[in-house]
Order: C-alpha cells, then sequence, then structure tokens
C-alpha cells in the first residue's frame, strides 16, 4: 500500500523534496550535537531542558488527540467523521514519532537507549512514557493501516482491530497524563508541581491537537481536493473552542493558587514568565502573546457564525496552536527550570544547532504524515 | 516435516564433523587451511563457471517484463524504469532489483473470500523480510573485514563502527547479528506457517537457510557466550589472505565449526540455488531495454525457415482471387 | 617477535596511537597507584551504614576552597570556565541561594556574608533515584546516591528531579576541561550524568571523603549517621543544625550548623 | 564473433581474479605476516587473577562483571581459585600490565576493536 | 457450455467450501505425489492427424489425454532430454530461469489459473518445477548427487501428462514474472515445454489446426482469399446501411501507403467484426491511403503457442507482403500476442526491414520513432496521436449507453508497455469509464483465461475458472458503477470475455475499442445515426428517429 506515497505530482514532489532538504540540514546539526555534545544547545546546568523537551511535550498532546475523532466515529458511530478519523489516527502516529525522535534528541547518550528496557525501571515515569509512547504509536499505526487496508480492497476490515481501536482511546489519555506526571512528580519545581497539570494537558492536548487535525484536513483540501466534511470540522471546532476555554480556565486557576496563597516559591516562576523577574524578561512578551491570541480565537470560535467559514476557522485553530504552542511548550519547561532550586534565574536562547534538529525532527514527522496521508488519500478517493 | 527435519540434520552433521574433526581427530590443519582454501577455489571457480555458463548463452530476442508505459507518442509519460527505453535505465531496473527487490516491493496476497470473490491485500513481508536478510548479511560479511585485513578498509570501519551504534553488550552487540537471525527465523517459519510455501519448498531451500542460520548462531555465540580469543583468528585469517600454510594457533572448537560451515556455504554456493545471487544480473527479462520496434536486436542463432511465399499461396487461390476481383501477379 | 609485531603496530597504526597520545597529553607523569586491597572484604550489608556529613558553617573561612579544589581535583571534575557547561560536585554559595526556603527576615549580617558548601545531599529519600529511568543512579547499601555512569543514557530527569542543584550533566567532553588529572578515579564521558559521590572511591580505601580530609578548619564531620557513637551523630545531637529544604521530605545526608 | 564473446566472458572474469590475486599477493608481501602477539614477558601470569588464555578471551567480562558488582553491590574483593584476593578495580590489572604501554593496545588495534572503556579509565598508554 | 463446463452456483460453491492451500488450508501430500486427472472440461482435444501431417509434425495418431496410453513414440524421452538440452544451449533465459528460482512464493498466488482452480500445481513456481525437477536430474551433476534433496525426478510418461495438463493451464500472460524478484518468466518456460511436447506428438488442436490454416489461406481461420473479400465487403454494406458512408477498403493492392494487419477474428467473428468496421469507420474519416492483404491476412501467430520455428515462419509473411505491395509502413490491428510478437520478436526473426520506411501519420507529420526499426505502428498509438492533433471528429454521447471499463491485455501489458494510448481513447470516445481495482488492471492485469491457444470449447471448465480472477474485478465495478461494457483491444479477449462474461457477469457485453471509435466518429456526409454498430440504439438519440421516422 505503500507504494502509492510513491506516485505523486511536481507540487508533492517538490514539497516532499523540501521536507529531505530540511532533514538533512537536521541530521546535519544533530552529527554536530552528537559529536561535540549537547553544549551547542542552548541548554546548560541551570535549565537542563530546553526546546526538544518543549517540543515533545506539545506534541504529545497532537498524538492524543486522535481520540476526539475516534470516540465519535467507533464509539458512538457518528458517521460524518469517517473520513477524518484515519487523518486522525495518522497524525497521532507522525506525532508520537516525533515524541520519540524529541526524546531520543534530547538525550546525551542515545546509544544506550535500550537500557530503558534493559533494565526497566516501574518508578521512573520516564519508563511509563516510553512504554505508552511506542505503544499508542503502534496501536495506531497498526489499527489505521489495517481498516485503511481492508477498504482499499473492499472487505471488512477483520474482526482484532475493533478492540485495538477501542484500547487507543484509554491510551491515548494515558500518553498525557504520564507525560505530564513526569513534570507533575518533581518535588523541587514549583510551576510543574500542580495536580491540575495533567487535566490542563488533556484540555490543551485537545484543543491544540484537534486544531491542528482541522488545519490538516484543510491543508489536504486546498491540495488534493480530498474532503473531509464541513460538518466533521465544525463538530471538531467545537471540540477545540470547550477545550481551549478549560484550558485557559486551569491556567486562571494556577494563577490564583499562587498569587492569592501568596507562597513566593509558587509566584516566582509564574512572575518570571508574564511580568518578569529580577530584570530578566525574555519570556514576558511571548506569554501574553500566546495569552492574548488565545483567547482571541476562542472569540473568533464563539462568534456565531465564523466556524463555518474555512478562512475564519483555519484562522482561529492557527491562533490556538501557537498559542499553546508557545504556552505548553516553551513556558511550561522553561518556567520549571526558571527560577533554579537554588533560586538564580538563567535564561535560556536556543541555538542554531538546536534549532536545525528541531527543524529536522519536524520535517521528518510531516514527512510522514505526507506519505501516511498521501497513502490514506489515495484509498479514499479510489473509485 | 521430512524435508525439514533433513537439512536440519545435514547442518547438525556437518556441524560435528568439524567438532570431532578438530576436538578428538586434531585435525586442525585440515579445518583450519585446507578446507578453507578448497571452499574458497570451488566458490570462485564454480561461481565464475556458472556466470560464464549464463554468459555464453545467447539471449535470441528481446523479452522485457514491461511493467510500466513504452517509449511512445511524445506526448505521452513514459516510464524510465519500469520500462526502459536506454540502457542506463534498463541499468537502473537492474539495480533496483538487486538492491531494494523492486518486483517483490509488488507483492500481494490474493484472498479467496465468501461468495467466490477476490480481493487483493498489500503484502509486503517478504519484501521486507527479504530484504532484511539479505543486507544484514552483506554488512556482517563485509565487517568481517577486520578479521581479513591488516589495515582494516575505511567503509569496513565505519559499517563496524555504525553496526555497533548501540552501548549494550561488552563486547558491543551488532545490530545486523540481530536483524539477521530475527530475519532467517521469518523465513523459516514462513516457508513452514504458509501453506503455498510449504509446499513448494524443496530440502534445498531449507538447507541453505539453515547453514546460514547456523553460521550466523555460532558467530553470536562466539561472540557473546562462550567468547573466543580473536588473536589467534585473527591470524590464520591474515595468513588465509596471503596464502599461507602455517598451521594455525590455539582457537577454541566453535570457531572451527563457524569457519566449516562457511567453507560447506562456500563450496555449496555454486552448485545451488544460492546462484541467484548471480542470475538476477542476467536476467532477461530485467536487464533488456524495451525498444525492440526501434531498435534491432540480433539472434545469432537465428533459423534459417521456408516461409508459403505470396506466389506459392497465389498459384494455390489464383482462380478464387481473380474471381473476387483481386488483382494478381500471374494471368 | 615482539619487535616485528610493534613494527607492525606502527605501520599500521601510527594514526590512531598518535590520536591516543595526544589524548594522555594533559596527563602529567605519575606511576599508577598499588593495587590495594579495599578496607572492607565482604559484601556490606545493606542499610547498616548511612554516611553523612556535618558541616560547621561558623569555621568555613570565606576565602578558603580547599575542600572545593581538592575534590574537583581528585574526581577530575572538569573547569570550562562558563556557567553553562559548569561540572561541580561541591561548591559554595550564598545562604539565600544554599536554604532559599529557609531565608528568613533580618538574618545577622555575619550569615547573610558567610558562604555556604553545598553537595550532593545523599538523601534518603531521594527523587534523583526516583526519576531515573535506568537506575543509574541509585542509593546505594551505605546511604551513599551512586551514579553508574556505564548506565546513564544523559536523559536528565535526575537533574529535573534534584531540588538543590546538585546533579551536573557532561556538555562536552570532560576531558578537554581537566588542566590537572588524577589517577585516583576516572574521567566521564561526553553525555552522562555527575555528582558528588561522598568519595565512595576513597572510603573502599579506608579514607574520609577529600573534601573533610582537606579542610584546613576541620569544619566538615563524615561518618556513619546509623552508628550512634560516630562523631557526627554526637555533633548533631548537641548543636542546633539544619538540612536543606527539609520540607519536601528528601530526608538529607548532609547537616548545617549556621 | 561468438568465439570472441565467449573468450571475453570468460577472460574479463580470469583477468578481474587474477588482478585480484596480485594484489593481495603484493599487500601481503608488503607486511610481513604479523602473529599473536607473545604473552608480555614483563607479567607475572602466576599473580594474574587467571590464566592467560581465559583472561584473553574473557577479560572485557571480567571487567563488565567486577564493574558492576564492586559499583552496585559494594563487592569490591575478588577471591581467585588459588585463594589470592584483588580488589575488583582496572587498576588491580593495571598495576601489572602497565609496564608494557602498548599492553592494551597491541591486541586491540590488532583486532580492530576499539571499546569505549579509555574514554574515561587510565590506559597504559597514560603512564610513564 | 454446459457439457464442459460445471454451472456457475456449483462452481462457485466449490471456490467457497473446498478446502485449498490458496485459503491456507495445508496439503498433506507433496506436490508429486498429487494424481493427473483428465477429465470432461480440462483438456483440449488433440490435432488431428491430418492437420499433424500437413504440418510435417512427429507422430500423427488419434489419441485422447483420457487414454490410459499415449502412444508416444518411440525414444520420446531422449527426444525430449536431446530437444531440452538444445534449447538450453539457444536460451540463456530458459537456463537461468531454471537455476534461479529460489522458491520464494512471491509468484504462487499471481496466476488467474491457481486463484480459479486452487491446484497447487498452478502455482508458477510449481509449473515451472515440473519441467525443473526434470532438468535437475538430468543436467547437473552436482545435484544428481544430492538427488531426493533437490526434488530431483525420472522422466515417465505421468510426467508428460503432467506437463500437458499443467503447461496447457499456463497462457503466457506473465503476470507471475511481474512479481518474482529474478524476473523469471513462467511463459519462457511454458514456450519450450510446449515446444517440446509437440515434438513427441503431445498437442493441442485448437493451436495446431490455426497454425496449419495460417500457413495454408493466410489467417487462422483458414477464410480463403475471395470469402474474405466478401466477409468484408458485407461489413462495408452494414457499414453504409448503418450510417449511409460508403468506405472503399482495397485489397493487395500495389503502392498504397500503408498495409492493414489485423487478426483474422475482426474479419470473421462476432464482436471482433465490429471493431473491424470501426477501423474501416476511420480508415474512410482520415482518408488513410491503406490496403488489406489477404495473404497477410492474419496478425495473430498460434505460431507463437506451437514453436519459435513455426513463429517465425507464419510471422514471414508481413514483411513479405509489404515488400511486395511496396507500401511505405504497416498499421496493426487491436491483437494481444500479435502485438507480443511483433514487438518482441518480428524483427529480430524477420527483420530487417529496410525496404519500408520509418513510420509517418499521413495525417498528422508524427513520425513514429519507437517504431523506426519494425516500421509497425499500434493502430491505438495511431488513433491516439490523431485524437491528440485535433484530426478526428467524435462525439462521445454516442457512447452513452455503454458504461465501460477496459481490460489491459496481458500482451499488451507485460509484453509491450502499453497502458495509456487506449485509455488515452477511450476516455475521448465515451463519457464514462471506470478503472477495475488496481491489482487487476494494467501491469498487474489478469488474463482472460483463454489466451496462448486455449480458446477451446472443450476446455470450458478451466477456461472459466481461468478467467475467475478477470471476472471478480469486473464484477466489482459492475456493482458499484453499473458497469455492463468491457473494452479491450485484443482480438483473443474478444472472442474469450464474451463467454467468460455470460458465465461470471451475465448482461456485460465485450467490446473492441476501435468499435467504440467507430460508433463515436462523426463522418462527413453520414446520415442521423441513432444506432450503434451492433444495431443496438444508442441513449440520448431515439429522439431523432422519432423525427425521422
Amino acid at each position: 500500500m505503500i507504494e502509492k506515497a510513491l506516485k505523486g505530482n511536481r507540487n508533492y514532489w517538490a514539497w516532499i523534496a523540501s521536507l529531505l532538504a530540511v532533514i538533512a540540514v537536521g541530521i546535519t546539526a544533530y552529527n554536530r550535537q552528537h559529536w561535540f555534545g549537547l553544549t551547542v544547545t542552548g541548554m546548560g546546568r541551570d535549565v537542563s531542558w530546553g526546546f526538544y523537551i518543549a517540543q515533545f511535550t506539545f506534541l504529545v498532546g497532537v498524538a492524543a488527540s486522535a481520540v476526539m475523532v475516534v470516540i465519535p466515529y467507533y464509539l458512538h458511530n457518528r458517521k460524518e467523521f469517517s473520513k477524518t478519523v484515519i487523518i486522525g489516527e495518522f497524525m497521532a502516529v507522525a506525532a508520537t514519532l516525533m515524541c520519540l525522535l524529541f526524546i531520543l534528541a534530547d538525550m546525551g547518550r542515545p546509544d544506550r537507549v535500550l537500557n530503558v528496557l534493559l533494565y526497566p525501571s516501574p518508578h521512573s515515569m520516564v519508563f511509563w512514557d516510553v512504554m505508552v509512547l511506542n505503544g499508542y504509536f503502534v496501536i495506531n499505526l497498526v489499527s489505521g493501516w489495517t481498516v485503511l487496508g481492508a477498504e482499499r480492497r473492499g472487505v471488512p476490515p477483520p474482526s482484532w482491530v475493533k478492540p485495538v481501536i477501542y484500547l487507543s482511546i484509554p491510551w491515548a489519555v494515558s500518553i498525557h497524563t504520564v507525560t505530564a506526571f513526569l513534570y507533575a512528580g518533581l518535588p523541587g519545581r514549583h510551576l510543574w508541581l500542580t495536580a491540575v497539570l495533567a487535566p490542563r494537558f488533556l484540555a490543551s492536548a485537545f484543543a491544540a491537537g484537534t486544531s491542528l487535525l482541522i488545519l490538516v484536513t484543510l491543508v489536504i483540501k486546498q491540495c488534493t481536493g480530498f474532503d473531509t466534511g464541513k460538518e466533521a470540522r465544525e463538530k471538531l471546532a467545537v471540540i477545540v473552542t470547550y477545550a481551549g476555554i478549560v484550558n485557559f480556565f486551569m491556567i486562571g486557576t494556577e494563577f490564583f493558587t499562587a498569587f492569592y496563597s501568596h507562597v513566593p516559591s509558587h509566584m516566582h516562576s509564574l512572575q518570571y514568565l508574564f511580568f518578569g523577574l529580577e530584570g530578566h524578561y525574555t519570556l514576558v512578551p511571548f506569554m501574553w502573546f500566546s495569552l492574548l491570541l488565545g483567547l482571541g480565537s476562542l472569540v473568533v470560535l464563539l462568534l456565531p457564525g465564523r466556524k463555518s467559514s474555512p478562512k475564519w476557522l483555519a484562522a482561529a485553530c492557527t491562533g490556538l496552536v501557537v498559542s499553546i504552542w508557545i504556552d505548553k511548550g516553551v513556558g511550561l519547561i522553561l518556567g520549571g527550570f526558571v527560577p533554579s532550586p537554588l533560586e538564580e534565574i538563567v535564561d535560556y536562547q536556543p541555538t542554531l544547532t538546536e534549532i536545525g534538529v528541531t527543524l529536522g525532527i519536524w520535517a521528518i514527522g510531516l514527512l510522514v504524515l505526507t506519505l501516511l496521508l498521501k497513502v490514506a488519500v489515495s484509498v479514499k478517493s479510489q473509485e | 516435516m521430512k524435508k525439514i527435519l533433513i537439512p536440519l540434520a545435514m547442518v547438525a552433521a556437518l556441524a560435528l564433523v568439524a567438532y570431532v574433526g578438530v576436538e578428538y581427530l586434531k585435525l586442525q590443519f585440515i579445518f583450519g587451511v585446507v578446507i578453507p582454501y578448497a571452499a574458497a577455489v570451488l566458490f570462485v571457480a564454480g561461481f565464475l563457471y556458472r556466470i560464464a555458463d549464463w554468459l555464453i548463452r545467447p539471449v535470441p530476442f528481446r523479452i522485457p517484463t514491461t511493467a510500466g508505459q513504452e517509449k511512445s507518442l511524445d506526448w505521452i509519460r513514459r516510464n524510465p524504469v519500469e520500462s526502459p527505453h536506454r540502457a542506463w535505465e534498463a541499468a537502473a531496473r537492474v539495480l533496483s532489483e538487486v538492491l531494494l527487490f523492486r518486483s517483490l516491493f509488488r507483492n500481494t496476497r490474493a484472498e479467496l473470500r465468501k461468495d467466490a470473490s477476490l480481493a487483493y491485500a498489500s503484502n509486503k513481508w517478504l519484501w521486507l523480510g527479504g530484504l532484511a536478510f539479505h543486507w544484514s548479511l552483506l554488512v556482517i560479511v563485509l565487517r568481517h573485514a577486520r578479521f581479513f585485513f591488516a589495515m582494516v578498509p575505511g567503509f569496513a570501519d565505519f559499517l563496524d563502527h555504525a553496526d555497533s551504534f548501540f552501548d549494550v553488550t561488552l563486547p558491543a552487540f551488532y545490530i545486523s547479528d540481530a536483524i539477521a537471525l530475527g530475519a532467517i527465523t521469518f523465513l523459516v517459519a514462513r516457508r513452514f506457517f504458509d501453506a503455498k510455501v510449504r509446499m513448494i519448498s524443496l530440502p534445498t531451500d531449507y538447507f541453505p537457510l539453515f547453514l546460514i542460520g547456523g553460521i550466523v548462531l555460532i558467530g553470536v555465540l562466539m561472540r557473546y557466550v562462550v567468547r573466543l580469543n580473536v588473536m589467534p583468528v585473527k591470524d590464520l585469517m591474515l595468513q588465509l589472505m596471503n596464502f599461507g600454510f602455517d598451521p594455525p594457533g590455539e582457537i577454541g572448537t566453535l570457531f572451527y565449526i563457524h569457519l566449516f560451515l562457511i567453507s560447506v556455504l562456500l563450496a555449496y554456493f555454486p552448485l545451488s540455488k544460492l546462484m541467484h545471487m548471480g542470475g538476477i544480473f542476467l536476467s532477461p527479462t530485467r536487464n533488456l531495454c524495451n525498444n525492440s520496434r526501434e531498435k534491432r536486436h540480433v539472434n545469432p542463432w537465428n533459423p534459417d525457415i521456408k516461409f508459403r511465399t505470396y506466389s506459392e499461396y497465389e498459384d494455390d487461390f489464383r482462380e478464387k482471387m481473380k474471381k473476387a476481383g483481386l488483382p494478381v501477379e500471374k494471368q | 617477535m615482539n619487535k616485528e609485531r610493534r613494527e607492525f603496530i606502527r605501520k599500521t597504526g601510527l594514526g590512531v596511537l598518535a590520536g591516543i597520545c595526544a589524548s594522555s597529553a594533559f596527563m602529567p607523569a605519575f606511576s599508577l597507584e598499588e593495587t590495594v586491597l579495599p578496607a572492607w572484604d565482604e559484601k556490606p550489608v545493606p542499610g547498616k551504614i548511612r554516611w553523612g556529613m556535618l558541616i560547621d558553617t561558623r569555621k568555613c573561612l570565606n576565602e578558603c576552597s580547599e575542600c572545593v579544589a581538592k575534590c574537583h581535583f581528585v574526581h577530575n571534575v572538569p573547569d570550562f570556565g562558563n556557567r553553562k557547561d559548569e561540572v561541580k560536585w561541591i561548591w559554595k554559595s550564598s545562604y539565600e541561594h544554599v536554604f532559599p526556603t529557609s531565608t528568613q527576615q533580618f538574618r545577622t549580617s555575619d550569615v547573610l556574608q558567610r558562604s555556604f558548601l553545598a553537595l550532593c545531599n545523599h538523601c534518603a529519600e531521594a527523587p534523583c533515584t526516583r526519576a531515573c529511568p535506568t537506575e543509574a543512579t541509585f542509593r546505594r547499601w551505605d546511604g551513599i546516591v551512586s551514579m553508574d555512569y556505564h548506565r546513564c543514557i544523559g536523559c536528565r530527569f535526575c537533574m529535573a528531579a534534584c531540588p538543590y542543584g546538585s546533579r551536573s550533566f557532561n556538555w562536552r567532553d570532560p576531558r578537554e576541561g581537566i588542566k590537572l588529572a588524577s589517577v585516583d578515579y576516572p574521567t566521564r564521558e561526553q553525555g552522562v550524568v555527575e555528582k558528588c559521590n561522598f568519595c565512595s572511591d576513597r572510603l573502599v580505601r579506608g579514607l574520609i571523603p577529600a573534601c573533610a580530609e582537606s579542610c584546613p578548619q576541620k569544619a566538615l564531620t563524615f561518618g556513619d549517621l546509623n552508628d550512634p557513637k560516630s562523631d557526627i551523630r554526637v555533633l548533631l545531637e548537641s548543636n542546633n543544625t539544619m538540612q536543606r529544604k527539609p520540607e519536601l521530605g528528601t530526608k538529607p545526608s548532609v547537616f548545617y550548623i549556621i | 564473433m561468438r568465439i570472441n564473446k565467449t573468450i571475453l566472458t570468460i577472460g574479463l572474469p580470469a583477468l578481474l581474479m587474477f588482478a585480484l590475486l596480485a594484489f593481495f599477493r603484493q599487500s601481503g608481501n608488503a607486511v610481513e605476516s604479523p602473529k599473536a602477539p607473545p604473552a608480555p614477558v614483563t607479567v607475572d601470569s602466576t599473580r594474574c587473577i587467571a590464566q592467560t588464555e581465559y583472561m584473553r578471551a574473557n577479560h572485557m567480562k571480567v571487567l563488565h562483571e567486577w564493574r558492576n558488582s564492586s559499583v552496585r553491590e559494594g563487592n569490591r574483593v575478588y577471591t581467585s581459585p588459588n585463594g589470592s584476593r584483588f580488589q575488583k578495580s582496572l587498576n588491580t590489572c593495571l598495576g601489572c600490565h602497565s609496564t608494557n604501554r602498548l599492553f592494551c593496545f597491541n591486541c586491540h588495534m590488532y583486532a580492530n576493536v576499539r571499546p569505549k572503556c579509555w574514554n574515561c579509565h587510565l590506559s597504559p598508554m597514560e603512564t610513564p | 457450455m454446459a457439457k464442459y463446463a460445471p454451472n456457475l452456483s456449483e462452481l462457485k460453491k466449490e471456490l467457497d467450501e473446498k478446502p485449498s492451500i490458496l485459503k491456507g488450508n495445508y496439503s498433506d501430500k507433496e506436490w508429486w505425489d498429487l494424481p493427473v486427472e483428465f477429465r470432461d472440461g480440462n483438456w483440449c482435444f488433440p490435432a488431428k492427424p491430418e492437420v499433424i501431417e500437413e504440418l510435417g509434425f512427429p507422430n500423427p495418431r488419434k489419441w485422447a489425454a483420457t487414454d490410459q496410453d499415449w502412444k508416444l513414440p518411440d525414444g520420446w524421452q531422449k527426444t525430449i532430454s536431446e530437444g531440452l538440452r538444445s534449447r538450453l544451449k539457444k536460451y540463456r533465459s530458459l537456463k537461468l530461469f531454471l537455476d534461479t528460482c529460489v522458491r520464494c512464493g512471491a509468484c504462487a498466488d499471481k496466476c488467474h489459473f491457481f486463484l480459479g482452480t486452487g491446484d497447487p500445481k498452478n502455482m508458477p513456481v510449481l509449473r515451472a518445477e515440473l519441467l525443473r525437477s526434470v532438468y535437475r536430474n538430468d543436467f547437473p551433476l552436482a545435484e544428481k548427487i544430492l538427488k531426493g534433496f533437490s526434488g530431483s525426478r525420472k522422466l515417465t510418461a505421468e510426467v508428460i501428462k503432467e506437463w500437458h495438463m499443467y503447461f496447457n493451464q499456463c497462457t503466457e500472460c506473465r503476470r507471475c514474472s511481474l512479481f518474482c524478484p529474478f524476473g523469471i518468466d513462467t511463459a519462457e518456460i511454458t514456450i519450450v515445454a510446449r515446444e517440446l511436447l509437440n515434438l513427441i506428438g503431445v498437442n493441442n488442436n485448437w493451436i495446431l489446426a490455426p497454425v496449419a490454416n495460417c500457413n495454408r489461406t493466410g489467417n487462422h481461420l483458414g477464410i480463403e482469399p475471395h470469402t474474405f473479400v466478401q466477409n468484408i465487403e458485407s461489413m462495408v454494406d452494414d457499414i453504409e446501411e448503418l450510417t449511409g458512408i460508403t468506405v472503399e477498403p482495397t485489397f493487395n493492392r500495389k503502392g498504397a501507403e500503408v498495409l492493414f494487419i489485423t487478426p483474422s477474428g475482426d474479419v470473421f467473428g462476432d464482436p471482433g467484426v465490429y471493431t473491424m468496421m470501426g477501423y474501416l469507420l476511420l480508415f474512410h474519416h482520415i482518408g488513410l491511403d491503406y490496403t488489406i492483404s489477404t495473404y497477410a491476412s492474419e496478425g495473430g501467430n498460434f505460431g507463437f503457442f506451437t514453436s519459435n520455428d513455426m513463429m517465425k515462419k507464419l510471422n514471414a509473411k508481413m514483411y513479405h507482403e509489404a515488400r511486395r505491395l511496396g507500401v511505405k509502413w504497416i498499421l496493426g490491428g487491436e491483437c494481444g500476442h500479435m502485438w507480443r510478437v511483433v514487438h518482441q520478436y518480428m524483427d529480430t526473426m524477420n527483420g530487417p526491414a529496410d525496404f519500408l520506411e520509418v513510420p509517418v501519420s499521413p495525417v498528422t507529420g508524427t513520425k513514429f520513432q519507437n517504431a523506426a526499426a519494425t516500421k509497425m505502428v499500434h493502430i491505438a498509438e495511431f488513433t491516439a496521436d490523431l485524437i491528440h492533433n485535433g484530426k478526428l471528429k467524435l462525439d462521445p454521447k454516442r457512447n452513452d449507453h455503454l458504461r465501460t471499463t477496459f481490460h489491459d491485455s496481458c500482451n499488451i501489458a507485460r509484453g509491450m508497455g502499453m497502458f495509456e494510448e487506449p485509455r488515452y481513447i477511450l476516455r475521448n470516445v465515451c463519457n464514462t469509464f471506470h478503472e477495475m481495482p488496481e491489482n487487476t488492471i494494467r501491469e498487474q492485469t489478469f488474463c482472460c483465461g483463454s489466451g496462448s491457444g486455449l480458446n477451446a470449447e472443450e476446455y470450458m471448465d478451466i477456461r472459466m475458472r481461468g478467467g475467475f480472477p478477470r471476472a471478480n474485478a469486473v464484477r466489482i465495478v459492475r456493482e458499484k458503477h453499473k458497469v455492463d461494457s468491457l473494452v479491450t483491444i485484443c482480438a483473443i479477449d474478444r472472442a474469450s470475455l464474451t463467454p467468460l462474461m455470460r458465465y461470471w457477469n451475465p448482461g456485460v457485453g465485450v467490446y473492441g475499442l476501435h468499435e467504440l471509435v467507430g460508433n463515436a466518429l462523426v463522418m462527413d456526409g453520414e446520415k442521423k445515426r441513432t444506432e450503434d454498430l451492433r444495431e443496438n440504439p444508442m441513449a440520448g438519440f431515439e429522439d431523432g428517429e422519432d423525427d425521422e421516422d
């Protein structure tokens, strides 16, 4: 079936070629990092995680959002999602792959990655995260591919697929919960040490991931003429709206807890992110931009009729994705490290190498997504 | 079952031969020097003979299997690899077969379903398994260069490095070992569990699989479990590369079994289906251009055939032709 | 034979050899230490001993950093001269940085001016060992939170988990940052996390940690917290001491007299 | 024409073969066929933890096991079958073997095996 | 049909219920232990003694495959083994294909006969093994030592029966070759096996009778020159009746620009004649200076299914006639194996055709460089070029009464590589065209089940089974898109798909591509067209009919 990804028009190949070029840049950058060590990144003793882990956190959310189409289609038999569901699943596959690659890129000794399996440590959340992410990757790839294969040859999918698909629903929740637990279980990091982190992750995932899904369907429609259906998109937009509202509500509660209790260590990270601390203001404009953009996008989605206009929908979804990418990716990770446990403030800035690797991984993810979706669209639009 | 057990027993017996020969009869010189030389000679000579034997046979006709649009009208997009028109396109086609197993990539599995209907499932497992098997074996062979050369060639060194990327065991774990063992298991299991392939399989199909499997397994044992001193092994290999005849040093018996099985494989190679390694380059349905209407292809033994000429035909039917108003040559 | 062999090596591997020699150029001339039998000759009983340290900050001289220098020399801790790539096992810092949650208003100026030693606390409930996905960092039988550099995958989860900033990562090849090397302890590889090991390498030879030994003021007391008669326990019971961030429940093994 | 082809088809590979042979012979002449390194004379093997033969094949296994048991379990003392006791440390080995600076490298270069030990641990090369 | 084929429900039941290794049921026997059973419907009648004699072939006699004794000539084993030995010397392909098979099984479920019969020996690899097992026993020395290990066996009369059975259940369609990682082409092996069988008088009347006819009268059907002309002239009358246009084909005319050769099935058989009418209309429409020969009146070549020599002998007439008539180039009609021969063999066997010119379309001026050596152009290339250059007046609405799909004939697909031209033409002459499922078209197309001289009435059982995969694909588009017309560019397809469709998919008609072209052509001076060439009413043109009445 993958041979369908090897047939395409000029634009398709130009897109693939440009992705490959970016991947080549990424590989070059990674090679540098592998050779000289992580010193070539902006990370350091105080901010020891950066861009990579931020992307990872964001993308787990994108992956998890596949349930927002799987639940209505398979659990509630809503036929309008019939064309969207495979796109959601394949997006989850690509996003999970990127997550794994970002973890790998962030590792000091990727050659020892198998140690995670050789010395399984159930007390470590990383171990569980590796388990659930790999599992989610396999579940979505296998179920999506099998259902598509059956559709290609015009037969009903094999009976074992249904349970696997049902399994993917709690599994999706688990990947983001476990990812939240990575952070929420650390004693010295006040921004992360909050029970609301996992639900907040889920809400932001269903807002940003589903927005991205809407955007992908719009791009597919634009590029291939394959339309997953306006109705499905509008339903998804409703999910985005409510998830977005819940997300911002939970951010608000974080503010309340920190500032009403007025415990200094609880306030510091939020102060650093939103107001600047001791002369450090690097992230302040980004965080406000994120907040306003997110709220603005929600307003657009809430205004009557805007959802049904593809342009407004695309704009609002893009706004939410960017907003949550800043808030949950960059802000959340860096905010956890600043100030440091010794109450020191060290600013972080990604280096070119780091950005190169990041772009490379995104390009790999997009390449995989493109290939998978090419197959899916070819099958779905066959005579 | 018998056709699986016999080759398995044969491989076991071969291993036993080497074991007894080295462990009890102390034939280190025979197994370490004489047999490897003999096997190498048989392999090289046999391989060349088989290739030459194919090459001297003519290719009377241009019979490529065309799997894509031929070159015809200018505005029709042709498929240069699947229906090659120039020599380099045909070369690309052959290379795509050799390196990527292009034809197997197309593989499907026919399903006869209820109510007499057929469906064709995409089925790339054989392609993937075959690719994994062949490529991992190639990598394994190439990185053995460290035993054969005093100065290890750069690419072999690089392969060795890349292959042992994962920091898992001491001595370093080779990815290709795991892939090769997995692929061999898959290929054997497939022959056993797929009803169709089980029927077509012969002992000659299982034998090389078991033989190669045995070689890899013993190699893995030597590296990770039993652990041999590799110094005398390298001595021996360098000596073999230099056509020396000194007796080998102290090496564990396992190594002699490994070497003997490889010798058997080398000697068996030219006599068997393993020659597909050479044959794939020569396949006339893949390595010929599809341009037989544009360029004349010569058959060296083109027979002279007497056909029924027009005049013979007219002689037979002249009256009828005239009646029908057809022009005739002779009245 | 041997000569032949060397000849061969010279011909074939000169480049590789040259590389190895170059990397060893920073190594001073010395002879390897004699093999010494360890201070204990049986497999230790887990939980019997819990090593701890008491730092009498009153004795600590502001201008002195003997302990830091000694520790970092003995353990080949690199120094790259920048904060980003910094690796440190023990260091001196101000009160509000070492005890950020214990800063109280109107501290004596003496305390505010004093510098405080910080090092790995070898917590009894260490968050770092909980976070490690490969058990590359683990709590030993004697209470030392140890690093297995051979197993560390460099995920830096322990660094995020440590509330004391005691862990350092080898952002680059540490050998480049070692000016004077010690033979008592190996260097590390790029890409792994390291930290104070309570001189487990010295303990095995019956020596006390390098920092404690090197302190001219004898401000550092090292001993078994499980032994009620040990010096450290006697001091702990006769002095008012504190631990860093006790509210986190990590139960540090390093105590301070303020 | 056909004969030519036949000659070509057999002759070319044969020529290639000959060239290959010649090449290997030549490269063989350039370097004398090296032998496995002899046991370093300076080592008193009776004091070593095991027989030379065993150590040649299994030193990595021994070191690996020593490392694990000493670092992780605190089991620091190795008692050899003849009752001698050693500290489980690379230094124990190097205490004797550092007299030959090429002790590790002789074989490791010969077999083209490059473990990562020396990235951190001292090698005999790094002794005076 | 009833006598030689099971009825459909029985066959369907058998496919559904009978265990077969195709469905994953393991066989408890090795393939060489499976018996060969001849019964009604699975064997072709052997050639009549007089046909054999006329051709000068060995061992003329009366016999049947169901006989116990096949009356093989004395020393037949030697004939076979020497025949094989000499062919191994002549064909690298044969030697290589016998040597390199690794029995990977990629080809196993690609053969239409295997899919239709479930008979393990119809897996291409086993079909080749039938010969290979004997080859291994007789030839390479080492394998002889390892006998029993390599699946070798003796050449016995049972083996000959097996060969006859299974090399006549191969239509040389090359679908297996497409999937083979070494490009092993079972067709090459079948060709040689059939040659060998012919050497000892084991043969097929449906192949040899046309061969004899073709040699004598110039065409397979044995139509003598005057009848040939009469047939075409009756088509000319039909065309005049339908369209009001008088087309004027010429015969054996010297000095014409183009010699047109098409399979004789187009002149004689239904529905081929409608395709012929299409050609005639087309040539008239563009005013082509062409002639038809009664001597080279056959495009097809059943010699291809007999022996290499016979193929050359029958094919030689084309160039011979072209030279005699002094034409500039040859135009070939729609046919499958004819084009395999013309494309891959003709120039090698009977070339070089120096006396002809590189074909140039007199209408568009397009030079057919791809036929620069053979000087023979495929009608689909020719017509596609005309349409592309806007030289035809077409009204695709005239084919609105047909919902079409296209069947790639195996020889055109895998032995020539022509996929786009016929589709281009089809899209221009009709409005509804739906492709069959992807693994059944283009290079992966399925044979009609009756190619390579197996179109015999008495072979109906095997033909209907062999055609099952093709019919199944048609059924899918029929159910999905209400397709009712199967368009093809092969004369054997037109003859064989018709009963196949009647059997599996009643209501689906079989059409030649140029029949649809003929329907769609808007001719100068034509009368109002209300019926297609088959005199079936066109959809949407009924009103006009009323007006006229």
